[in-house]
């Protein structure tokens, strides 16, 4: 392993700043995305005169919070401060280089694959929580505390749903258990395992902090929640690791249950794309169609429905398999 | 050559974890703030975490991230949000002497006798090892070793339930 | 906050904010329509006016098409504060105290007579109200009508990009009558 | 017992698909935004903007107004100030020109009618309540239709409105002439 | 020096600040982040022990996840713990607590 | 970094006067009065215990605007614009309840016409306040969709209103005898094809909304206020109406010609938010009924009484008006001493006592639900505060 540490270095290296850069542009499409899809929902163009259409519209934005004025609460300890945006958005560029985006496109393979992406996405719990503790304020700290019983609790049945994948398949490696499916849609794991599909996305959806299951940044009852106090580029920051959060959820989910990059007739990262972005257009559909949920109602579905659930399909599908 | 240099490399990077894990131990005990502290705690969790995969066990290093940064320090955290411990509150102010002596000593004690054994004793050591199929760990866990897993397995179950009594008693009273 | 509460005079609010750290022209310029093209105005509603400042972020008139959309809940996170509504004293160190919040480069519209004037509250004697928000913030537009019909807010709209970046960006409407 | 929670739950679901079916069929329906500065609303009809004055019928640049100062007593908010002269002798001759076609009561030839001189609207206290228009005895108020105002200066809104109306009977009067 | 022992002095290390930790902190918190460190010592001179020598790997591995376990338990109980105590002592400093009165 | 996150200690006078309750481990919050809930400049002070309120206390004034003393400031008609500023949501009411008050102080007698058109347009406003309510209670609740198909309602109707009242939003339509414009054709065309509009909207609205699961189980059970607590507290309107007392002005003590339409009165026994929100989805659908009724047998006549006194000076004497608004009974007890100005003017404001509710409805709820209670009592800050 040693001497295989400068190529891989490298490749890392490279890897990495390719990352960055699709981390980036993902956020700049789905930005604009997600304000089209909802004012098409509400019967509206969303943005349109910023360029043709308003496409130039996620890059003014960005480049407005980059030059906002920068600023610390007034008390707070300004280096955990600033440290909490960064702790959110490390970890997702490190999630993306385990992703087979294709059949020849994977910066990393490795054994350990999805046990990386669930760690590495156990971390922005962390940035929450020192984001919403060095605000100084107390809708940052109640989104804070919420977020964390919101994905503690939601890592269970996540787990839970991704393991019959991994007993079917016998691997962590994301780039075998895409292998390990079909071409064709009725070959794909969402057919065998619906209802852990189901709970994978549900899941995504509260670890992600998506509508209905956004209680952290729930706007009518806690302002902006942990990012109440951040600005410019501190919330850009957060802004683009929820959506960077996002987009891993949906790879992982197209990678377990749609296939990742098998497709009809020819495979490749046109497939993963058109997946990854259909389970995004979901996620988008779905935030502006629901209320959100309560919070004690976002752990009962967790503890009573999911967890049981998901135990019961990991329970069913072992039997099937020790048959 | 090209052996050479990668062997420095990997030299550096062992070095690197390792003032990461002094660093992150320093801030850890010393800092007056317990958040800070907890940012220490959590540089030291990824120190180890990298020394994990630099022996060739990602995985371990994984769950170290997973169990340890994504759950242990959140709980943590939680309870230095939870118990009003707060940084210029109960963890500052002068400490008196005697009890920094006490504590530089009770440290150096074992750092002295496990120290001067590790270095005596040091058995000769493989340099590159080699890496476990997390399919074998698994094996070995749940056919040698299932009496420790089935342990862990309850102890856990039983801090948890241990845990919910506690908090629970103290609603209850009110 | 408090204690300035108590006199009936508003020290003009704290306007300064940081200095850019990057100031070259060119960079300046491009960063100044990044900004007029994405105004985020903050959830901000006093009275009357703030209905027709929901109008105006809604489907019919639809502020999200000059990037306008994203209405933050938080001071922090917004650039445009919009008065829309009559500032009494006792909400007025709290308006100032949120103008205050926000970030720097930001802009402030009042929208409506009474935030620009105290408008239809205004009488002799009368005690309650603030006769102007430019009397406590600085104002950069605003907006006339009791309550101005989403057009003219977003009239008010141009006129900030318009300050902003010297230009006006977009056509005039068709049946705005010669002035 | 379970059963029930289970059917109502899986209800609970159908109806979530049946709010993502509202949400899809208007994501496909056409847009109903006014694109504004491009295009305007259908109708404006009867909005009052701030008042303006009514040209006379016969001379353009002149106004209806005969400076009674009903509408300056009924305005809630004083926003209108009207200055108006009593005119020397050559009053007569304008009159002839102008107000014998309106039927107005009191405009008896003997009286020197007081000519308005400057009839300035603070549009900034305005109120919109219509009730200067409604009370005009010579219906010289009405509404514009100008919703577009907004100014970098509350100055702007001061409006005097006998000037605009010159203003307005000059740009009008000119490509037609 | 073989690469063990540097791997055994870091664990040490760890040893030792975590000691140092829990004498020098004032409050139970602090002490638990002590408690931590050592854990962290202790994982990491298994899993060295057995990976760098011809012992099985697993071994190790299976230590070291024990040790994990234990602190994952150990660290939710602390909690509950942490909490009643501050709810009955109003504090959570080390040197208030040595009554042992409820 | 010193948060003392137990007491509020740097806070104002309000705060500082909360009256925290005897535990510890409770943190002082203020919602308010620039929050995303509280629909203008309510501030609400919330001691909470984790997310779990212990008490509530609503702060008022942040917009006083003296409504009530420049009634003995301004002549009568100078005031007419003034009720429709109180609570812009359902203007007209205020106005009705205004010009009511001083026609029957002088017992002026409002042409047959002139009533029907003040119930036609009254009845829409209603439904526009309602819709607005709707999206805006629902924006509360996290749904941000809703709001904008309320907004596509309600700009049509704005847009019918606005021909003959003038405005969009704060409308002084009404004049003492009357009202200030006739209604035509191209209205009436307009209503009716709105109201049959509408009902298919109402249809969409249900299957988006009010049988959503999230939202239901977001309202069902969720802040219940019996019959009793709104009767001392006073409170009327949709809230009465959500805990199952069949109350409604236009019933109780018919006033105009509201006696000649046939009408229910939404009533809902759950006592819970869902009550009240049925009730006000109930009530467009029964005001379009009004309206349809109102257009079907709208008379000819003078739109104004022609005696109609261009500047009103009731005699001396007191006299108490009611008009059901869209929150609840609004209230005018005009006082005259046959000036021309009022002697004294109070509004009853039925936000008052709805909000009055909510400190002891909202204890030992949850913040979220705390919102939702708050966002089903339908509050418009400048009416409470006036």
């Amino acid at each position: 392993m040693i001497e295989a540490i400068p190529i891989q270095l490298v490749i890392m290296l490279v890897g990495l700043a390719a990352t960055m850069a699709f981390v980036g542009l993902n956020a700049i499409v789905l930005v604009y995305l997600e304000r089209k899809v909802a004012g098409f929902i509400h019967r509206r163009p969303g943005p349109y005169e910023v360029g043709p259409h308003g496409i130039l519209q996620p890059f003014a934005d960005g480049l407005k919070l980059v030059g906002k004025q920068i600023f610390t609460p007034k008390g707070a300890d300004s280096f955990l401060y600033w440290l909490a945006p960064m702790i959110s958005m490390a970890p997702a560029v490190v999630c993306f280089l385990v992703i087979p985006f294709g059949p020849h496109l994977q910066i990393i393979n490795t054994n350990v694959g999805l046990v990386l992406i669930l760690a590495f996405t156990g971390v922005n719990v962390l940035a929450l929580c020192i984001a919403g503790w060095t605000s100084q304020n107390k809708y940052s700290l109640l989104g804070a505390a919420r977020g964390v019983s919101q994905s503690v609790a939601y890592e269970i049945p996540l787990l839970l749903s991704v393991l019959p994948i991994i007993f079917l398949t016998g691997t962590f490696n994301l780039f075998d258990i895409a292998t390990n499916q079909g071409s064709w849609p009725w070959q794909w794991f969402v057919v065998t395992q619906p209802l852990a599909f189901i709970i994978f996305f549900i899941c995504a959806l509260a670890e992600t902090n998506r509508a209905p299951f956004d209680l952290p940044e729930a706007e009518s009852e806690l302002t902006a929640g942990f990012h109440t106090e951040y600005s410019g580029m501190g919330f850009a920051l957060f802004f683009l690791s929820e959506y960077a959060y996002m987009v891993i959820a949906a790879c992982v989910g197209a990678i377990l249950f749609l296939g990742g990059f098998k497709g009809p007739i020819v495979d490749g990262w046109w497939w993963f794309l058109a997946k990854v972005y259909i389970l995004l257009l979901i996620m988008i559909w779905i935030r502006w169609t629901f209320p959100r949920v309560r919070f004690d109602q976002l752990l009962n579905i967790c503890w009573k429905w999911l967890i049981p659930l998901a135990i019961l399909n990991l329970l069913i599908t072992l039997l099937v398999i020790a048959l | 050559m090209d052996n050479l240099a990668s062997e420095n490399l990997a030299w550096i990077v062992l070095f690197g974890h390792i003032a990461i894990i002094v660093a992150g131990g320093f801030i850890t005990v010393l800092s007056e703030s317990l958040v800070r502290a907890l940012m220490g705690l959590i540089l030291t969790l990824f120190g180890v975490a990298g020394l994990f995969f630099l022996m060739a066990a990602p995985f371990i290093g994984l769950m170290q991230i997973l169990i340890y940064v994504g759950a242990v320090s959140v709980l943590i955290f939680f309870a230095i949000m939870l118990t009003n411990a707060w940084p210029g509150g109960d963890e500052s102010g002068n400490i008196s002497g005697k009890k920094v002596i006490f504590a530089i000593l009770a440290s150096i004690a074992p750092a002295v006798f496990l120290g001067s054994a590790a270095l005596r004793t040091a058995p000769p050591s493989i340099f590159v090892p080699e890496e476990t199929e997390v399919r074998e760990l698994g094996r070995f866990f749940l056919e040698p070793y299932i009496l420790p897993f089935e342990l862990i397995s309850l102890l856990l179950t039983v801090a948890m339930a241990g845990a919910v009594i506690l908090v629970f008693e103290r609603r209850k009273k009110k | 906050m408090a204690q300035e509460n108590q006199g009936l005079t508003f020290p003009f609010a704290d306007t300064t904010t940081d200095e850019p750290i990057v100031d070259i022209a060119p960079v300046r310029k491009i960063l100044d329509i990044c900004r007029a093209m994405s105004l985020w105005p903050m959830t901000f509603g006093l009275a009357c006016c703030a209905i027709e400042m929901m109008g105006f972020g809604m489907a019919r008139f639809d502020s999200a098409r000059f990037g306008a959309e994203v209405f933050r809940p938080s001071p922090r996170q917004s650039d445009l504060m919009i008065v829309a509504g009559t500032i009494s004293r006792k909400m007025a160190p709290l308006v100032v105290r949120l103008y205050e919040q926000m970030p720097g480069p930001k802009w402030v519209i009042a929208m409506g007579n009474c935030a620009i004037s105290g408008g239809p509250f205004v009488y002799k004697d009368q005690y309650g109200i603030v006769e102007g928000v430019d009397t406590i913030i600085p104002v950069d537009v605003y907006v006339p009508g009791c309550p101005p019909r989403p057009e003219g807010l977003l009239e008010g709209l141009f006129h900030v990009q318009k300050k902003i970046t010297g230009k006006r960006w977009w056509p005039l409407p068709q049946t705005a009558e010669a002035n | 017992m379970i059963a029930k929670s289970i059917r109502e739950n899986l209800q609970g679901m159908w109806s979530l698909l049946v709010g993502m079916k509202v949400t899809g069929k208007n994501f496909v329906q056409p847009n109903i935004t006014v694109h504004y500065p491009r295009q305007t609303v259908a109708s404006l009809e009867g909005y009052r903007g701030h008042v303006e004055l009514v040209p006379h019928d016969k001379d353009p640049t002149k106004s209806k107004c005969i400076a009674c100062s009903n509408c300056v007593r009924i305005c809630p908010n004083s926003c209108i100030t009207m200055k108006a002269v009593k005119p020397k002798k050559k009053a007569e001759d304008k009159e002839a020109a102008g107000d014998q076609s309106e039927g107005k009561k009191k405009a008896p030839a003997k009286k020197a009618k007081p000519e308005l001189q400057s009839f300035i609207l603070d549009y900034n206290y305005c109120s919109l309540c219509g009730q200067c228009a409604e009370l005009c005895p010579t219906g010289a108020l009405r509404f514009s239709s100008n919703v577009y105002l907004a100014g970098f200066t509350r100055q702007e809104f001061v409006i005097d409105l006998l000037a605009r109306l010159q203003r307005q009977a000059q740009t009008k009067g000119a490509p037609n002439g | 020096m073989s690469i063990l022992t540097i791997y055994h002095l870091v664990a040490i290390f760890l040893l030792c600040i975590g000691i140092f930790g829990i004498i020098y902190r004032r409050t139970l918190v602090g002490i638990v982040l002590g408690i931590e460190l050592i854990l962290n010592g202790a994982g990491l001179s298994i899993m060295a022990s057995a990976q760098l020598t011809p012992t099985p790997n697993e071994l190790g591995q299976a230590g070291a996840l024990v040790v994990m376990g234990i602190a994952a338990a150990e660290a939710t109980l602390l909690l509950a713990i942490l909490l009643v105590v501050s709810k009955r002592f109003k504090s959570v400093e080390a040197g208030k607590l040595v009554t042992m009165r409820g | 970094m010193n948060l003392d996150l137990r007491l509020d200690t740097s806070g104002d006078f309000y705060a500082q006067k909360f009256q925290p309750t005897k535990r510890e481990d409770t943190l002082i919050l203020n919602m308010g009065p620039q929050h995303p809930s509280t629909h203008g400049v309510l501030r609400i002070i919330l001691e909470i215990d984790g997310e779990y309120i212990v008490r509530a206390q609503p702060v008022l004034g942040y917009i006083h605007r003296m409504h009530e003393k420049m009634a003995e400031v301004m002549s009568y008609p100078q005031y007419l614009p003034n009720p429709a500023r109180t609570d812009y949501l359902h203007a007209l009411a205020w106005g009705w309840a205004h010009v009511g008050a001083v026609e029957r102080l002088m017992g002026l007698e409002v042409p047959e016409r002139a009533e029907f058109i003040r119930v036609i347009t009254c009845e829409l406003n209603r439904i526009n306040s309602h819709l607005l309510w709707w999206g805006a209670y629902l924006l509360d609740l996290g749904a941000f969709t809703p709001i904008m198909y309320a907004f596509d309602d309600r700009e049509i109707i704005m847009d019918i209103m606005q021909r003959v009242t003038g405005s969009r939003l704060t409308y002084c339509y009404y004049r003492f005898g009357g009202v200030s414009g006739d209604i035509d054709d191209r209205f009436v065309s307009e209503t009716r094809e709105q109201c049959a509009r509408m009902k298919e909207r109402f249809k969409m609205y249900k299957a988006l909304v009010t049988e959503n699961f999230i939202l239901r189980k977001r309202v069902e059970e969720i802040g219940e206020i019996s019959v009793d607590t709104c009767r001392r507290y006073g409170a009327t309107g949709p809230v009465l109406r959500g805990s199952g007392q069949e109350y409604d002005v236009r019933r109780a003590e018919p006033y105009s010609v509201y006696d000649r339409f046939d009408f229910n009165i939404p009533a809902y026994n759950d006592c819970d938010a869902m009550g009240r929100y049925l009730v006000r989805m109930d009530e467009m659908q029964e005001s379009i009924k009004i309206i349809e009724q109102a257009l079907d047998a709208l008379p000819e006549g003078d739109f104004i009484h022609p005696k109609a006194p261009k500047r009103a000076k009731p005699p001396a004497g007191d006299v108490y008006f009611a008009v059901e608004g869209a929150r609840g009974k609004i209230g005018m007890h005009l006082v005259s001493d046959g000036g021309k100005s009022a002697y004294r003017l109070k509004l009853r404001a039925p936000g008052f006592s709805n909000l009055s509710l909510f400190g002891e409805v909202s204890q030992g709820t949850l913040i979220s639900d705390a919102v939702s209670i708050l966002g089903s009592l339908d509050l418009v800050i400048p009416e409470i505060d006036r």
